[in-house]
């Protein structure tokens, strides 16, 4: 995914961005965070605000990395990190931890993403070239989450957009995604285009137009 | 009752033939059975059919996995979540070969594999699930509405063989998981014929675990074995984190 | 985090709607809710659809079961594995209104109405299952064979409200049961949109069950209430056996 | 079922039919008893071999009914009988239970039935007259045990047959029935009648042929 891309020189960091999609946590959600950028919305704290994190694994109610050295390697969130666990924190199995998932269960998913588009679809899984990808659980998280948020990089390396007006990668869902947190601002998929919720520090909505491959609506 | 604890690592894999269908549990490095994985290695059986969530070499240090099982040419085809890594800049021991056609995969979504191995041990020959509904994978798959929304067919994934890791044992073979080494282990017993679990610490006398406590039923294993401590025997390593630019 | 703690039952079960679909735990007397049936009973909800194992009244000393509330009129339908005893011999409660159709009944093979529940819970529309075929349950059903070997389609089962009975909790909604108390509380939390859990044992603060020893996880979990102690509070008592002729 | 009717006058007592059936349990079946006279099975000391008992409401292991005053009453068989726990038991939830049944694990499930033909179907879960009845757990583990084995009176009260040609209450499955023990003695179910396995003391051969609704082969 993204996550290896370099920060941009302008706009938010990637901390920053995992901040936007954390301040939209609301008090007692279910939250799954998938690998890379989006494990950094649980450093943030939205005290008094709190959500129980879930990972794939069946680990629910997970809380910060373990210290070094105080690591239990029998405990991993779905990233393979040694996490700890909070107060009222329970084991599942894998059947039973996607029962929560595909039940319903899951008030927002938290992804990255290679392409989003315009009508909530998106991609993550494959690269174009590739023969297979790595689906892991984001087709379950993506197909039945209440939400599906996403935390990327607006544009690739090279500069082409990620938020499209269609997807040209294989997507992980269609008509899903409700919000995408990018280097450049916050986003909203509404079909027709992306409605600003906010650009990041020092971007132009011309700057922003520009790295979009959709229409930006205000 | 037929004894389950087995004397070593090699004994508990040795009859299985080659064309054999073998699940791996594990998720990360938590629950992973590496010693059995490394003693199916050395025993040899190939043509093999693997079921696992990864086929490995994404994390260091690396630990036996699916590709080590494909780099010796065991391997006819993969059954996982992943054939490449998460992160398009890593590059999988497996992928290379999938990418030159020298093993088959079929690319499951994580909780449609997990759930196609309980209906196996369920008696569940298939199930209706809304994931992959939309994507590639749903191409040429049979579709249905129910309640007005669209799901996809899956089939129950019964495995000749499931290699389980635990913590604790009783002879009667029922196991206690730590944390999130639980993972794929409990369905993974259910779907198999047979399952060979390797157990961390002393194997217990039966009524040992209380009733109330078993993560898995004994009547679901059927061979126990106790892995050595290392450095023979392979234990869970803290992961070398790579450092991001 | 929202409380789930409810001061009575009265306040569990307070805002069930009449019409509402509840599932009532249990499996003779371990792990059934009687305190919160009773609650339902006294709260005057009707045109229930209830679900549950039996309708109740086949063991003595009867306890609050579906019967009672078929009998105070409140039961629009039943959807169970038993709507007549197992012995020709003995009538339950429930069965003069049933045959003189003053509440309907969907009679489901056991283990078909736990895996439907369960389904509820798992995000999955319909399965297939072996059970009941070639039977008079099978009439105007949906077949498919697979493997060459014949299975009915059957579709989940969600429910409202489930009434659940647990030994013990955290306030995080954790539940551990005792014994064979567990039977279907588990499913039943899984297949509804609300559960309540009426609590033998005191309720303990977050933290103080071990993440490995929970079996319902508190995410499945919306209410909980404790029992009182009896004789306000109804508990197991031991079955007065019949005398065999 | 027919645990109502009294002993017949010769022939096997009611826990000599069981002991029949008990006698053709293997070491380490995972055997299941239904309700009434099937669990006079448990009541049979088949040492050196051993069963591990399995009932229905997620009992793995089970041992004799618990005496008197030592009750758990949070632990029951799928009778509703106070049993103990021998070493090694298990408890697992009903969708977990009926996973064993489902899927092929139970060696041998013993039942009462009301009626038997010779092709293997049975009858135990609906009486005539009845708008429903109690299915229980018997039409799952009737299709999905290894073997099913009925412990019944061979003829109502009125002497008519309960081993039939074909079944005339509807059936809880079909050509499933590999054994059946009655006061008479025992027989299998073999298609074109009843193979006698055993005749009970002082029953005959014309006897139990007059008492049997369908072909008898020896």
């Amino acid at each position: 995914m993204s996550g290896s891309t370099p920060d941009a020189p302008l706009g938010f960091t990637r901390q920053q961005m995992a901040d936007r999609i954390a301040a939209r946590f609301e008090d007692g959600w279910i939250v799954n965070l998938g690998v890379g950028m989006p494990t950094l919305c649980s450093n943030v704290d939205i005290a008094p605000r709190r959500v129980i994190y879930h990972s794939e694994n069946g680990v629910i109610g997970y809380g910060p990395i373990a210290p070094a050295g105080e690591e239990d390697l029998d405990l991993v969130n779905a990233g393979g990190q040694n996490v700890t666990l909070l107060a009222g924190a329970a084991m599942v199995h894998h059947a039973d931890s996607f029962a929560i998932i595909r039940g319903g269960r899951i008030d927002v998913t938290v992804m990255g993403a290679y392409e989003v588009s315009a009508g909530g679809d998106f991609a993550n899984w494959k690269i174009g070239r590739a023969k297979g990808g790595g689906i892991g659980g984001a087709m379950d998280l993506a197909a039945c989450a209440k939400r599906v948020f996403l935390v990327m990089e607006h544009a690739t390396r090279s500069g082409a957009p990620r938020l499209v007006g269609r997807c040209a990668l294989p997507v992980t869902a269609r008509k899903v995604v409700s919000l995408v947190a990018t280097n450049l601002g916050v986003f909203a998929p509404v079909g027709e285009g992306f409605r600003i919720h906010e650009l990041a520090p020092g971007v132009t909505r011309e700057a922003a137009a520009a790295a979009t491959g959709a229409k930006l609506l205000d | 009752m037929t004894e389950k604890l087995r004397p070593d690592l090699a004994a508990a894999v040795a009859d299985i033939p080659d064309g054999a269908t073998i699940a791996f549990a594990g998720f990360g490095m938590p629950g992973t059975p590496f010693n059995l994985i490394a003693a199916l290695a050395e025993q040899g059986a190939k043509n093999l059919t693997l079921i696992a969530n990864t086929t490995g070499g994404a994390q260091q240090p690396r630990m036996p996995d699916i590709g080590m099982l494909v780099e010796r040419g065991r391997v006819r085809k993969v059954i996982c979540a992943f054939t490449a890594a998460t992160r398009a800049s890593d590059v999988l021991p497996f992928t290379k070969y999938y990418e030159a056609g020298e093993v088959e995969a079929e690319l499951v979504p994580q909780g449609t594999l997990a759930e196609r191995l309980r209906a196996a041990g369920a008696g569940i020959p298939a199930f209706y699930t809304p994931t992959a509904v939309g994507t590639e994978l749903a191409e040429g798959r049979e579709r249905r509405f129910f309640n007005g929304r669209e799901y996809l067919l899956e089939h129950a994934l019964p495995v000749d063989y499931a290699f389980l890791r635990a913590r604790r044992a009783d002879a009667s073979g029922n196991l206690q998981f730590h944390r999130s080494q639980r993972n794929f282990n409990p369905v993974m017993a259910m779907a198999a014929r047979i399952a060979i679990a390797e157990i961390e610490e002393p194997i217990l006398p039966p009524g040992a675990i209380d009733p109330d406590a078993v993560h898995t039923p004994g009547i679901f294993i059927h061979r126990l074995v106790q892995i050595p401590p290392p450095p023979l025997g392979l234990w869970p390593q803290k992961r070398q984190e790579r450092v991001r630019p």
